[in-house]
């Protein structure tokens, strides 16, 4: 009971703090609601015994990533554009499709059937760490992934830097 | 603890360019003319192609395959991006937006492709994917004081998060279904189970995600724009590209992992495929810019390419495989045509060319008939594969409707010859000729005929 | 034969077209020699088609064979029969001619009109001499593009329109017989072989469904009715050559098709439609005639009277009785031969007067007699006075009418009458009647002109009085083409559409 | 104990909201932010599923999912701050430069 | 034999020399090529006549014309009786024309021209009466046809000129139209077109009927009416007369020769060579006879009134038309091909004498500017009276024999015989008052014409009076081979014809022959008192019976309207059809709505797209959602399902 409790209370609020980050007017509202949802999410991964995730959530995300967005609006400085219309004029019917989304979805959700069992039972995690668990899988079996996203962060460097530049 | 070092034959061509991507950025430290960034790169290209043949096989557990499929569709990406190289030299000069990057970013987006190309398994494929999108969106907006082409990297990159935040959700949901994100074992798992409304659900959502990959419609949107926008030999390097690793990904895709719910995308991707052909060709007609109007003929294009793709058997798949190769050639060809002239982004700016270029409009003229579709051009070879492919799978109202469309397209691929042969022309139009534009052509044309009067070097 | 005539043929105006493509712009008189010379080395070179043709049998002639794209059974298969080889000869004759015509009228890219010229020959006769589906849709198709040009480059002043008219007209129609063919290629075991197709049996309701999609392509290039549009404004607005070739030999792959595919390979549909086309030839008939009476334009009349001959090919055609398809067969020649004349004529004449409005005219037998005594000549050949070709056509198709149905037979013939009215009529406001001043001062034509005209009188004349020349080479093959249709079972079309709907 | 569908409801429920916010506001930045939303709303259905399935993929899913996330905020802001420097908009009418 | 293929050979070279070269060389040296070739077919006809005489038929193919499965056509050459008959009037008075034309047409600019047509016409005739098929016959049909369109139309540059020959062309295509049908049809029915073959087949068709147009018609009756719808065009017989009066715009030699002679009996020729088809058929037989005789009458009335001198002989020329046919219609083919053969002597002499008083008169036509001639130009005079006697049926004089033969012989043809027996008659007393209406305006009295006019007349050239004579002789004693038995003669003609045309069974005695003739002769004499009267003795009656009944006077001017009808309902709606309907409704706008409208529509509809595309990414991003959403309830209405 409790966990649904828990569950409930995470749920609401993050629900209810999503809708904050999207309506907000001005964007440093919405990313320090955003990061309200970060802890809830880091929370719910608690939850769900990923430990290392919930940490990386907070590091990743509200360290690096959210900060980062703090970093470029304070660079662009955006005090005046705050005051102009906020929404699309079509926002009813993004509304709606989005409403009539989620029903279906959830509809179509009712009738989840899960996959086959793996063998990561919590208590194998718990026997191995998580870290270790997730370290092991990570550079073995991912490492052609690994490698990858080695790949990706370079780009997100090269790029940003070739965009970012200032105008020669 | 003990897992066996990986067998990296199979991977050496991305690898090979991904380290040539690299070394491309150290280099532009060193070297001021960027010639020599351009040669090596087409060097790594050489030498990718040269190993691709060897390097057969799956490793990474499973993860990465090298076949025949995945081989034809990076040779269409060395392709892709050799002649963009070539494509790109005298280009960025001009526009002033030569940087170093540009040639390593070039080559990472097609270690991207050739990933997606390769990948297996969802991860690999997503990575792939977004290592791909990323660079091409800094690419679509290297000419940073254009803001134009800022305006087409904004958005080519939101649209592109949102596509692939839809693609990760549908692959959660298969996770959720499958436990698992191999390709393979997606496809036993789901024969086992019934089929599950949830199954269909991110199968959409992942139809949804590689269409807009492809700019099939009503998931095209961005890319007239971002066409129009992006720097011309960006331009041509995404019209082939991402689209051909879109459609690597959906054929793997739908071919293996949702073999057993054929039934249930078949009809999905005859609508996209109707609707594609429809809007790309319709709305082509209306352009009056070349640029824009490539794009929505690359749309159309995708249309057609998703005939085969609907055929749903090999020989579908093969035709789409072809079809890309040729349309690789041709549409190159018609860029660089756009490239070689100094104003040549409106469709006007090509009334009589054929007086005062006439090399030049002969070569657009057979781009744009190849295009069309008209024997004996490489087009027509690819668009008699794909409705071979599709009328012996049964599908022949859908060619009809297919054709149709062709016929259409022809209005406007027309106009452009019209503009060409039958306009006087209001002044010389200036062209910026070089050695690497003129291999390009020289190539592209070449090809199209090659193909379009021998397909048997295509073909079986 | 020692040589492979038939790729030499088909190729050499090819290699011509890239040769003249090579030459320096500025030396017009190079290019219109050397567009000259293969012209008429082609001409020469098709000769032999004509005289070591074997009338004795209907099968495939100077036959060539290779493999071509073996992985879908595609084979470069050439061939004449009795019903092809004569349009061979009719090309290479009228590509001659049209270089002649053109010797002076043309002033700008003269390079890329003589290629384009040239690439048009290579194109017509590969249609003409496919015996792969898939090459002869190969040629069919790739004619589009110098044709296109031909119209839209050197044409009239509503050549634009007229151009895209033609091609997307003739691309519409076309892409659905690709589907046809496709389809076939599939029932066929796969396999484009024509002559493969002639002896396999379709199920019927297939036989329907390809027969139309082969009707949109042949009936479009034809023209019949009513898909006709394109070629008034294609022939009115071409340079003389493109009319001539248009109207010469263009059309005449439609009715080509027919014979060559339509019936053959669909022989029961073929039966079972031949009324519809009859009855559609003869609205072809009537209708083109009778517009020809309200028109303007020189050119534009003989364009709608286009309509009127070739209306008058389909229903031989389709008579499918021997007087029929022999007269068919023949028309289309006739016509070539007499419609390419008269668009030359109308040639020669505009680049003088640079009008094409008959009421600009008048009185021209006293400025030209010479000419106009040729224009007579082939006045009479179209209305079809006995003696010249046209009569024997047009005869042969009626009585072959007359024999599938009377009442059709009866309201074709009409169309003679109607026919002799507008070109007499023409003849009277171009000719006749007091000089007109805006056609004032000018020469009759010269021998050049005249040397183009005079082998389409003998033409005429020879086929007009002994056409047993013509009509002894598709004897045996139209012969073939009746049994084959004999040998098929008459169906029951209501039945089927019913089915087929189902 | 939870039952799955809750968590992956509640991914569905902040997926949509993260688009519908996508989808309704003009500026940029919170486009952004919503595409976040939208990649975290996936990251819990992956860790959820991870959980329930124990198969620990979704959660190396997740760890890769959070570092494209980060590449691609990172290029995001670079192209906002590169068109930032041509034309002060961070309203996405104001770059309605191509259309038609 | 080999020999008698020159006969059309001949005129055919000189066509070919004359057209060829007669421009750059021999210019109004033509006459040196025509006239002998044209002699040297009249002498051959006659060798060709001497051996029909002692009993030979010749009927021979030359070469195959058009082969096409069972179809066969040959040029082939048939001389029996009938043939040597018309060769000899053919050549005879094809070569007198074009010694005439000598004359006529000195100084004209297309004197080589005038004179290879008239050498093409030769030719073209020659083939029609050679022809041993109906092919051939179809051939010279069609080909003298041509002829006379060239011929017509010879002065080009006048519009009135022009339109005649296109007139005569046109409306004789009617007539083609139905002839060629009937080739067609016999063909069907018989497997062949040699006129052998038909003959000896066309009995087997009796009692057969065909469906033409859901009709059940009989077949010999549908063959002989498609036939003799060929002769209505070609002898203008009604309702395809109306060429014939404007074909008078030609040259007057030649419409002596082809508007006369020999092309307008054509249709009574064929009609004559094919009576074993037309005998089985009596309702086409009917038809012909009435057909001829409501001509004769119609026309004959025409003439009382008109003032053209041609016009009035072309008239003349319709009326003698339907005697001919009316006696083709009661069976008298004989006495039919008898007249025609009379009538082309008479008939040619009056044109040429036509044209010499138009050649003295520098071109006028009309009779009431004449009077007085008589004395400028007596030997034109005398020729015309002759021939105005002998078309009258003044005994005597070649036209009263065959005029006789046909009256008596349809008197004998029953009821339809005598109904045709009395309009003929009628028209026999309208014929003798017109023919002289003409002899007392233009020959006697005072001159009308102008002062200019009076001061150039003249009597015409040697070449052409000479040929006046000649014709007057034949006018004279043409006839003499044919007089009836009833007077002592022994009808030749009639015994010659005997073997191809037969001989229509005579019921009624020798005194009924005798009262027929002296009726027709009491007409005869009649009708040309009665001018005499009118225009000699008390000339303004005519004028009071003109405004007595001036509603008559008009239709008969106006020639019944029928020219005005056929372009009321003919050429009007037809012209209109394409200019109004054809051109700006069904190919203007239906159709080219469609070709052009489609692409209109898919590039307004492109337009419209576009507005979609606005640029706003989030309107892209909502399309994709949309997108989205419709699969989403698509997969879903289909689970559900």
């Amino acid at each position: 009971m409790l966990p649904k409790i828990f569950f409930g209370y995470f749920s609401i609020a993050m629900i209810f703090v999503s809708i904050l980050i999207i309506t907000r007017r001005n964007p440093i509202h919405s990313i320090l609601w955003m990061l309200v949802l970060f802890f809830h999410i880091a929370g719910l991964y608690l939850f769900l015994n990923a430990e290392f995730l919930a940490a990386v959530q907070m590091i990743l995300y509200a360290g690096a990533i959210l900060v980062l967005f703090l970093f470029v609006i304070m660079m662009l400085n955006l005090r005046k554009e705050v005051e102009v219309e906020r929404f699309l004029g079509e926002w009813p019917i993004a509304v709606f499709v989005g409403g009539a989304t989620l029903v279906l979805v959830i509809m179509a959700l009712t009738t989840l059937t899960q996959g086959p069992v793996g063998q990561y039972t919590v208590e194998a995690i718990q026997a191995e760490t998580h870290v270790k668990a997730l370290g092991k899988a990570l550079y073995t079996e991912y490492l052609y992934p690994f490698e990858i996203a080695s790949l990706i962060l370079l780009i997100a460097v090269v790029g940003a830097m070739v965009l970012a530049k200032k105008r020669t | 603890m003990n897992m066996p070092f990986p067998n990296l034959a199979p991977v050496t061509p991305e690898i090979i360019l991904s380290i040539a991507a690299m070394l491309l950025l150290l280099m532009e430290l060193v070297f001021k003319n960027k010639g020599v960034l351009a040669l090596a790169g087409l060097i790594a290209v050489a030498v990718t192609l040269y190993v691709l043949p060897s390097s057969f096989g799956t490793t990474f557990g499973g993860m990465f395959i090298s076949d025949s499929y995945s081989m034809y569709f990076k040779l269409i990406f060395m392709i892709n991006l050799a002649l963009t190289i070539l494509l790109s030299l005298k280009y960025l000069q001009r526009e002033k937006a030569e940087c170093g990057e540009y040639y390593s970013l070039l080559l990472f987006a097609t270690t991207g492709m050739m990933i997606m190309a390769s990948a297996r398994d969802f991860i690999v494929l997503y990575l792939g994917l977004e290592l791909m999108a990323l660079s091409t969106y800094v690419l679509a907006g290297i000419k940073r004081n254009d803001i134009k082409s800022n305006e087409a990297a904004l958005k080519y990159f939101l649209l592109g998060a949102f596509s692939s935040a839809l693609l990760l959700y549908g692959i959660s949901l298969l996770y959720g279904l499958t436990t698992t994100t191999d390709l393979y074992k997606i496809a036993a798992q789901l024969q086992q189970s019934e089929v599950s409304t949830t199954l269909l659900l991110s199968m959409i959502l992942i139809a949804v995600a590689f269409s807009f990959k492809i700019a099939a419609a009503p998931f095209h949107m961005w890319a007239p724009d971002v066409y129009e926008g992006a720097p011309t030999s960006i331009t041509a390097f995404m019209s082939v590209g991402p689209k051909a690793a879109g459609f690597a990904v959906i054929g793997r895709v739908f071919y293996v992992a949702f073999q057993n719910v054929q039934a249930d995308w078949t009809p999905i991707l005859i609508g996209i495929a109707i609707l594609t052909m429809a809007v790309g060709n319709i709305l082509a007609i209306a352009q009056t810019n070349i640029k824009r109007m490539l794009a929505y003929s690359s749309i159309a294009h995708a249309g057609y390419m998703l005939v085969g793709i609907i055929a749903g058997t090999a020989e579908g798949q093969q035709a789409m495989m072809t079809y890309m190769l040729i349309y690789a050639f041709m549409n190159m060809g018609a860029f660089a045509v756009v490239i070689m002239l100094e104003k040549g982004d409106e469709i006007k700016d090509y009334e009589g060319l054929a007086k005062t270029r006439p090399v030049i409009a002969a070569l657009m003229l057979v781009f744009m008939f190849s295009l069309t579709g008209i024997p004996p051009t490489a087009g027509f070879v690819g668009k008699f594969n794909i409705f071979m492919a599709a009328i012996n799978a049964g599908y022949v109202w859908l060619v009809v409707v297919a054709v149709i469309f062709s016929a259409i397209s022809a209005y406007y691929y027309l106009r452009v010859v019209m503009n060409m042969y039958m306009r006087e022309p209001a002044e010389t139009a200036a062209i910026n000729p070089s050695p690497s534009l003129g291999l390009a052509l020289v190539i592209s044309v070449v090809m199209v005929f090659v193909i379009g009067i021998i397909p048997s070097v295509v073909i079986g | 034969m020692d040589y492979p005539i038939l790729s030499t043929v088909i190729f050499l105006p090819v290699v011509g077209a890239l040769i003249i493509l090579l030459m320096q712009r500025s030396n017009e008189g190079l290019i219109k020699w050397s567009a000259l010379t293969f012209s008429i080395i082609n001409f020469i070179l098709s000769i032999p088609l004509f005289t070591s043709f074997n009338k004795t049998t209907a099968a495939m002639q100077f036959t060539e064979k290779y493999k071509w794209i073996p992985g879908w059974n595609i084979n470069y298969a050439l061939g004449v029969d009795g019903i092809s080889v004569l349009f061979v000869l009719l090309s290479t004759l009228l590509t001659v001619l049209c270089v002649s015509v053109s010797w002076k009228s043309v002033k700008q890219k003269t390079k890329e009109f003589f290629a384009a010229l040239l690439l048009i020959e290579g194109s017509m006769i590969g249609v003409f001499c496919s015996v792969d589906l898939f090459l002869f849709y190969i040629f069919w198709e790739a004619m589009l593009i110098p044709m296109y040009l031909l119209i839209g480059v050197w044409g009239g002043p509503n050549r634009i329109y007229a151009a895209i008219k033609f091609f997307l007209f003739t691309l519409v129609g076309s892409v659905l017989m690709l589907i046809g063919i496709i389809v076939l290629y599939f029932n066929t075991g796969k396999s484009f072989d024509i002559l493969q197709m002639m002896v396999t049996n379709y199920p019927f309701n297939l036989q329907l469904i390809l027969f139309w999609a082969f009707f949109a392509a042949f009936a479009v290039k034809v023209p019949m009715f009513p898909v006709h549009t394109w070629l008034p404004d294609a022939h009115t607005e071409a340079p003389t050559a493109g009319s001539v070739i248009l109207a010469g030999v263009l059309i005449k792959m439609g009715a080509y098709g027919f014979l060559r595919f339509s019936m053959p390979i669909l022989p029961e549909a073929t039966k079972a439609m031949a009324p519809a086309m009859m009855v559609l030839s003869v609205i072809g008939i009537i209708y083109g005639a009778v517009i020809c009476l309200g028109q303007t334009d020189l050119k534009r009349l003989i364009a709608y009277s286009s309509v009127s001959h070739m209306g008058f090919v389909t229903l031989g055609i389709f008579a499918l009785n021997i007087q029929g398809l022999q007269g068919g067969i023949l028309q289309m020649l006739n016509h070539g031969i007499v419609t390419g004349a008269l668009f030359l004529c109308i040639g020669m004449i505009y680049d003088r007067t640079h009008t094409r409005q008959i009421a600009d005219y008048g009185g021209a037998a006293t400025i030209f007699p010479v000419y106009a005594a040729i224009f007579m000549v082939f006045t009479l050949a179209s209305i079809g006075l006995p003696s010249t070709n046209g009569f024997v056509g047009e005869f042969l198709i009626i009585l072959g009418g007359f024999t599938a149905s009377k009442t059709v037979g009866t309201i074709s013939a009409l169309g003679i009458i109607i026919g002799a009215g507008y070109m007499l009529w023409l003849y009277q406001r171009v000719f006749f009647m007091e000089v007109n001043p805006k056609i004032q001062g000018h020469n009759d034509i010269d021998l050049r002109e005249i040397l183009t005209l005079v082998p389409l009188i003998i033409l005429v004349f020879w086929i007009g009085v002994y056409p047993n020349t013509f009509l002894s080479f598709m004897d045996v093959s139209v012969q073939h083409l009746i049994e084959r249709l004999n040998s098929a079972g008459q169906q029951n079309v209501a039945q089927h559409i019913i089915e087929v709907i189902q | 104990m939870v039952p799955l569908n809750w968590y992956i409801m509640l991914s569905a429920i902040i997926f949509i909201i993260g688009a519908v916010g996508f989808l309704i506001r003009r500026n940029i930045l919170i486009m952004l932010i919503s595409i976040e939303l939208m990649l975290n709303s996936v990251n819990i259905s992956f860790v959820a599923f991870s959980h329930y399935l124990q198969d620990l993929r979704g959660q190396i899913f997740v760890f890769f999912i959070i570092t494209v996330a980060a590449a691609e905020a990172a290029i995001g802001l670079a192209i906002l701050v590169s068109l930032f420097r041509n034309k002060v908009a961070i309203q996405t009418d104001q770059v309605t430069e191509m259309k038609g | 034999m080999e020999q008698y293929i020159l006969i059309p050979l001949l005129p055919l070279t000189a066509f070919l020399i004359n057209i060829l070269f007669g421009k750059s060389a021999i210019k109004d040296k033509a006459h040196w090529i025509a006239i002998p070739a044209v002699f040297g077919s009249f002498v051959l006809a006659l060798m060709a006549f001497a051996e029909v005489m002692g009993g030979k038929v010749i009927n021979q193919d030359i070469y195959t014309w058009i082969v096409s499965g069972t179809f066969k056509a040959s040029v082939g050459f048939l001389i029996d009786q009938l043939t040597a008959i018309m060769l000899i009037v053919v050549t005879s008075i094809s070569l007198l024309v074009h010694i005439y034309s000598v004359g006529y047409m000195h100084g004209d600019g297309g004197y080589y021209r005038f004179f290879s047509y008239l050498s093409l016409f030769t030719f073209s005739m020659l083939m029609l009466i050679l022809a041993n098929n109906l092919l051939q016959l179809y051939f010279g049909w069609e080909a003298v046809g041509l002829c006379s369109y060239f011929l017509i139309g010879f002065w080009y540059e006048k519009k009135s000129a022009s339109d005649a020959g296109k007139k005569a062309f046109i409306v004789n295509r009617f007539g083609d139209f139905g002839f060629g049908l009937g080739v067609m049809l016999i063909f069907l029915s018989l497997g062949s077109i040699h006129y052998a073959d038909i003959f000896s087949k066309i009995g087997t068709l009796q009692g057969h009927s065909i469906a033409m147009f859901g009709y059940n018609v009989d077949l010999i009756t549908l063959i002989a009416l498609l036939l003799f719808c060929g002769a209505v065009g070609k002898s203008a017989q009604i309702p395809l007369h109306v060429w014939l009066p404007d074909a008078m715009e030609g040259p007057t030699p030649v419409s002596a020769l082809i508007h006369a002679a020999t092309m307008v009996t054509a249709g009574v020729f064929m009609v004559a060579r094919f009576n074993p088809v037309f005998s089985l058929s009596p309702v086409a037989m009917g038809v012909v006879a009435i057909t001829g005789a409501i001509t004769s009458l119609f026309a004959a009335t025409i003439a009382l009134v008109q003032n053209d001198i041609k016009r009035i002989i072309a008239y003349s020329t319709l009326s003698q038309l339907g005697y001919m046919v009316l006696a083709c219609g009661v069976g008298a083919y004989g006495a039919g091909i008898f007249h025609l053969y009379t009538h082309a002597y008479f008939k040619a002499l009056l044109f040429l004498g036509a044209g010499s008083v138009m050649h003295a008169m520098s071109g006028e036509l009309d009779i009431q500017k004449m009077g007085g001639l008589k004395k400028f130009m007596p030997a034109t005079y005398w020729t015309f009276l002759i021939a105005s006697l002998s078309i009258a049926g003044i005994p005597g004089l070649s036209g009263f024999f065959s005029k006789d033969e046909i009256l008596w012989l349809a008197y004998n043809g029953g009821i339809v015989g005598r109904i045709v027996w009395a309009i003929g008659t009628l028209v026999a007393a309208l014929t003798a008052f017109y023919s002289f209406r003409i002899i007392f305006v233009a020959f006697h009295g005072k001159f009308r014409g102008t002062h200019e006019q009076e001061h150039h007349l003249h009597e015409s050239p040697k070449s052409m009076t000479i040929p006046l004579m000649l014709l007057a002789v034949g006018s004279i004693f043409a006839g003499w081979v044919g007089i009836p038995e009833a007077l002592g003669g022994g009808n030749f003609v009639g015994h010659f014809l005997q073997p191809v045309l037969g001989h229509p069974h005579v019921h009624a005695g020798e005194a009924e022959e005798k009262m027929v003739m002296a009726i027709s002769i009491a007409c005869a004499v009649g009708g040309i008192f009665v001018s005499w009267i009118f225009y000699v003795l008390k000339p303004e009656i005519p004028k009071t019976l003109v405004s007595q009944f001036s509603g008559i006077y008009a239709v008969l001017w106006n020639k019944y309207y029928v020219d005005e009808l056929y372009d009321a309902i003919i050429v009007r709606p037809t012209t209109w059809l394409a200019r109004s309907i054809l051109i700006p409704v069904t190919d203007g706008t239906i159709i080219e709505g469609i070709v052009n409208g489609v692409p209109k529509m898919i590039a307004a509809f492109g337009q419209k797209l576009r507005k979609l595309q606005t640029g706003y990414v989030q309107h892209y991003a909502m399309s994709m959602a949309i997108g989205l959403f419709i699969l989403f309830s698509l997969v879903l209405i289909g689970a559900v399902k």
